[in-house]
């Protein structure tokens, strides 16, 4: 089987959507000619011409508008927002028209549009080019929210967006672009194939939305997470020593509370890892659901591990990452406590 | 803050106790515009942008290059559209008034802007609605129960009960879903077009905004992506003078028009008599074939005049003189159209008469047939299970259980 | 002491701020010569004049972005957004502008920007004039989010808001604009002349930002809310003969975490409620803090209580709406549970 | 989709391989330009914003209505900052090529649009830079050392390490922060420009984006709020050609120039040439006398040629022809200063080689004294625990927790 990096993932699975199906089309800032700024729409202009993979005006927008229209008129547009820190001056355009049309138009109307975007931190991108914005799309009914931890699943979850017929907001976390990441930058970069889920199938597969992934079943805590942080909450697993049962949410909403309930019922106890800020964080989400549904089997208080409450800060960005330790901590205190 | 203020702050001609001032306003006599090619250049044609293009002269003949020279059987049938939406107007707001109804947006005076552009172009072509433009519904067929219905949120509602009223759709006429966020659907329009283009297609995209919307981020995204890409796609500005309590030179400040905008874009910029049926049909079809051959996009604007309230919600009467609108230079589209014909001998009082008598008929038998379907007090209701569907193309299972305990919740209060 | 309903206790705060202070200035679509489509600004341009408040194009990201511009340079703007739905266009400028300048130049440049917006639904005004957007802005670390539940509080917050130095949403719920509501739209609509909190000093005072309030306090359950739903949540409470100590937040951002923790350590119980929709809603945040903090006082898992995960429909608004009925059921399970 | 597209698709005039082609860019003749009075109006211009104005000749002559008659020294001072600006450009993209920062733009080739702009501006006038402005900073005296403690993030850094290089600021010196996010300084400015207004001050403001960043909503509202309420404003589109892969076309469409957008809103447009430090200053002090007088803002295009890479990040040889640079027919900036001063006397090429000799010492003095305070690698480091001040005036509850809990964690590491 092909060994890909995420980029390559990505790219293949555009690759694999245009040849399948003519309609869809790619928009963004530097997709087209240059390929895209990490490379994920490298190739697809050259194929598929320049009509169906366009360079865009720097109008975040004015991209989504126009591939909104272009779902309604037909086409299967898969929009590119060059960081996620730069999806804010399309958000009116997500929330008040995309996530809504089909409501608002009782089924009449649809725009299958899917948004990739870049997030995360650990590229020392300061605090614009760092952000997880997952909170601010998981509150908005109607979208589809996904985030994938490998170019396996990413392959996988980006072909079922496209052919979704609703929007899906497609996070990608730019951290694994290359490679695996456990939280540690002074570690060698290892990369996508020296690990199982590099291998990647050349043609088409779907990974399903709407279902979460038992990474490692165990029986001692569930840690829930998902993107980068799948890595990092494994890798504090395995150095603890605890038979953690790590679970990749993969979609973020519509979200598979049952798998999460079924584990934590099991294992008693939680921690919920993410890289975005905690304060309202999509964590709290999590947390509060697991601890309505599981409430009589837990033996210790749900922990959530974020990125402080701060911006993302150039300098400090290894402070600021949610690292091992502190992710080790919490699993530690959620094991440990007591009343 | 010791110095007085040097900013500059834009000022409605006429506020309520004073005398209505039109004189801001520029017009040009009928058939003075000239009318190019639509092959023209964006920069060869910028004098469009503040000149106004006429048809229909104070003699209500039609005269000039614009004139389009349509058949009396087609302005007939204006008429009659533009009659149509102004009586069903009138009714709703009077049904909203006795509470039937939640809220209302009437076009009084602005029928022209939306009956003479749909009229103007061809059924395949997608139009992208503001909430004040039901002339394109009028035109386009849709059945008077079908708005009813949905503006009493009733059994019947296209929307399922739930946007507020006016805010139509129909993909199976090509009138795209009403927003109540303004402007939003300016670059989706654009889009639309793109995708026309990119299929290879004839078809072309239409949008309205009012002159406020045009303040909106939206306008310059459509601006700049139908620019971009030479999108078939025609974006109409109806500058009705006011945006709620807002004059129209608080949006468009310095700016000679809000036509004026285009020609920065590199897209040619009209400023059209709105009340002018004859005007408004003749510079869409010149858009719409432009945009059709291939060589982009157009911005109109529609000079007119909100003549009611905002909305049911609104008294005029707080922030503009209340005789403003019967001073109002360029008349009502209506009786401006009527004339016309009336000079042309195709039509007549009695005919007048009797087609009100028809049209009048035909919004009471369509209201008492949409009441059936239910009103906000009487009738029969839609399930509100209803508000779960529709969120996703599948119900998920977090919007299953909700469903499942609004329903619980309801029979155990013996409702549903 | 003056009787004021929640728009003249707004109307009251912007002129005693304005009287006080010439730097402070109001701008927003419709807020000078008009007075504001809620009557929030009604004679202000006419004493202060029309350099001081400004009607504003309908661009809501330009009005943020110009109020930023002016708040660097000495002024301390009041924007109005029409309506909480369309905050969105301005949703760049909020979050990567006004919420980042202090942290970002390290102290030397800051705007205090108040965004006055009204929230909520029960006015019949659909799905795009009934959204309670609070968990878009909590989640935004630099900002600070304040939702009144009166007349008295709306005053004294709006004023502290305004002489922040940091840049506050505040969010007014327009059901309450007339008067308190209780969730049950048939009964007969009482104004705030009839009520305690209608009680509003003429002059400045203010309730200091960052401060839950105890409405009532009780033993048998704590119940969390803000806005409109501290009025519901009371009802039932009342109907249901609970004790229950309940907890207006009044500052969303930061939180009041020791008054809540306080409470529900005491009570042993808890329910969350407000009138968004729930998934990714603030009340997630709430219910997770507070199972962390206050895990082994709890005797039954903490409920949230939102509007559904859709839309507000039009048709549907009392169906939509988390009135009594579901808030006492919520409250009667936190007090029935047992395993 | 059986048909063929029709869509536009904008395309760069040349690529790699190809050989450069600037034929699409319309240029003036030197002095060949009107210079009209402050007080004119937007649509009493529009000619300027597609003809070029340009004071420098080619035998290096200053020429025409815009000569802006400057003392010899005044010169000798803007290519003293212009040098500046490109050996710290040069030498800090060398520290990034060895590690010592993670990241650098470089303003190479525009040196003249933010150095001769400063210049033209008092000291009092805000300024909102974009993150290719570096000639601002060293105009306002920003000292080196300054700077490039913020691109090492060390514990001298103005932002205390919060912001990625270059993204200076100085409310002492008047140079707003600079942000991450395109365009938004943009209505930012116009703000500020109203509230200079608002007090009675006769401060202005200008700001500063790339034409890629026109395309930003923020654009759009800049120039319909500066338009509205006139504010004191210069507005400044960097047309650099590039926006990191994409052509200026992209951004343009088929819009005359980007200068061209402002006479639609009722702004000047003035279209300059941006590598001509006389013809830049020039139409910036009378920008800003327009301003300052109470006539409104004016939009300026800057035209120039980004000759480096976008950023270190980028490498501009998969996107453009290698030769581009050498082939841009405006030359390059500092060049032509310098010629023009030989020519009138005033300056030399041992003063020039002495110039470069005293400037390249100041810059390697200053970055020796800038590693004391620490780079990424070596030397001191800022206390991480920094990071939770500013998010708020007061460091409110459960940061101060967070704080201690990153302050125990590291400890427990035996850090900090
Ligand atoms: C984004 C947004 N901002 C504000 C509003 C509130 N609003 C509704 S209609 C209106 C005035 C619109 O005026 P105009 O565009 O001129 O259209 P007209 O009503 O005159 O037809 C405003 C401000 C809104 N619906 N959407
Ligand atoms: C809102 C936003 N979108 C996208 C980006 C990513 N980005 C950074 S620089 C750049 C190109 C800008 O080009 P231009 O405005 O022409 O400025 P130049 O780099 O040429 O000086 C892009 C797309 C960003 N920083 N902000
Ligand atoms: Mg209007
Ligand atoms: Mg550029």
């Amino acid at each position: 089987m092909p060994q890909m990096n995420l980029i390559q993932a990505i790219n293949s699975a555009l690759d694999v959507a245009m040849t399948r199906d003519r309609t869809v089309v790619v928009l963004g800032q530097d997709v087209g000619y240059f390929g895209g700024v990490f490379r994920a729409t490298e190739g697809l202009q050259r194929k598929f011409g320049e009509h169906r993979v366009l360079d865009t005006p720097i109008a975040e927008g004015g991209i989504i508008g126009a591939a909104i229209g272009m779902g309604v008129n037909g086409l299967r547009p898969v929009a590119e927002i060059q960081f996620a820190d730069y999806v804010y001056p399309a958000y009116d355009q997500i929330v008040s028209e995309l996530a809504r049309l089909r409501y608002r138009s009782a089924g009449d109307f649809f725009a299958p549009v899917t948004i990739r975007t870049p997030c995360g931190g650990g590229i020392r991108g300061g605090q614009t080019h760092s952000q997880s914005p997952e909170a601010v799309f998981v509150h908005v009914c109607g979208l589809k929210v996904v985030m994938p931890s490998n170019p396996y699943d990413a392959k996988g979850l980006l072909i079922a967006a496209i052919e979704d017929d609703d929007p899906v907001i497609f996070l990608e976390p730019k951290r694994l672009y290359n490679g695996p990441f456990e939280g540690n930058s002074e570690q060698p970069a290892v990369p996508w194939s020296t690990h199982p889920q590099g291998e990647v199938p050349a043609g088409h597969y779907t990974v399903p939305l709407g279902q979460a992934r038992v990474v490692k079943s165990g029986s001692a805590l569930t840690v829930i997470s998902y993107g980068t942080m799948v890595h990092v909450a494994t890798a504090a697993a395995r150095q603890l020593g605890l038979d953690a049962e790590v679970i990749d949410l993969c979609t973020l909403s519509p979200l598979d509370t049952a798998t999460l309930v079924a584990s934590v019922k099991k294992t008693g106890r939680c921690v919920v890892v993410h890289e975005a800020t905690r304060f309202g964080g999509f964590g709290g989400e999590l947390a509060a659901t697991l601890q309505e549904a599981c409430f009589w089997h837990l033996e210790a208080p749900i922990i959530r591990v974020g990125g402080w409450d701060t911006p993302y800060p150039h300098a400090f960005e290894w402070e600021y990452f949610p690292g091992q330790a502190r992710v080790a901590a919490a699993m530690r205190q959620v094991m440990e406590e007591a009343p | 803050m010791l110095s007085p203020s040097r900013l500059h702050i834009p000022r409605a001609p006429a506020r309520p106790g004073e005398a209505p001032d039109f004189s801001y306003l520029q017009l040009s006599a009928a058939g003075a515009v000239p009318r190019p090619e639509i092959t023209v250049n964006a920069s060869e044609v910028t004098g469009l942008a503040t000149q106004l293009v006429r048809v229909l002269d104070n003699t209500h003949q039609a005269v000039g290059a614009w004139h389009p020279h349509l058949d009396p059987a087609e302005l007939q049938i204006g008429l009659r559209h533009m009659l149509l939406t102004r009586l069903f107007d009138e009714r709703m707001q009077k049904t909203q008034r006795q509470g039937r109804i939640s809220f209302y947006v009437k076009c009084t005076g602005e029928e022209a802007v939306s009956v003479a552009a749909a009229m103007a172009l061809e059924p395949h072509d997608m139009l992208f609605p503001a909430y004040r433009n039901q002339g394109l519904q009028m035109v386009r067929g849709q059945p008077l129960v079908a708005l009813m219905n949905q503006l009493l949120s009733n059994t019947g509602d296209m929307c399922k009960g739930r946007q507020l009223p006016v805010m139509y759709h129909s993909s199976a006429a090509r009138l795209f879903s009403i927003s109540g966020n303004l402007a939003t659907q300016f670059p989706q329009a654009v889009g639309w077009a793109m995708a026309a283009a990119i299929k290879g297609e004839e078809h072309i995209a239409a949008s309205w905004i009012g002159e406020g919307s045009s303040a909106a981020a939206d306008f310059h995204h459509a601006l700049l992506f139908a620019s971009t890409y030479r999108a078939p796609v025609i974006l109409n500005v109806v500058n009705n003078q006011w945006a709620i309590s807002t004059f129209q030179g608080c949006a468009a400040g310095d700016s000679p028009s809000f036509a004026a905008r285009g020609p920065g874009y590199g897209i040619p910029g009209l400023r059209v008599d709105g009340n002018d049926f004859l005007a408004v049909y003749a510079v869409t079809r010149w858009a719409a074939e432009r945009a059709r051959k291939g060589h982009g996009a157009t911005l109109i604007e529609l000079v007119t005049y909100r003549a009611s309230a905002h909305s049911t919600s609104d008294d005029p009467a707080r922030y503009r003189p209340r005789d403003e609108a019967e001073r109002w230079p360029l008349g009502d589209p209506i009786e401006r159209l009527k004339a016309h014909l009336c000079v042309l001998g195709e039509w007549s009082e009695p005919r007048h008469t009797a087609l009100l008598e028809e049209l009048e008929a035909q919004v009471t038998v369509a209201w008492k047939e949409a009441c059936i379907f239910g009103t906000l007090s009487e009738g029969p209701r839609l399930d509100p299970a209803l508000m779960f569907d529709d969120v996703y193309q599948h119900l998920p299972p977090h919007l299953a259980e909700q469903r499942e305990q609004l329903r619980a919740a309801r029979a155990a209060q013996g409702k549903g």
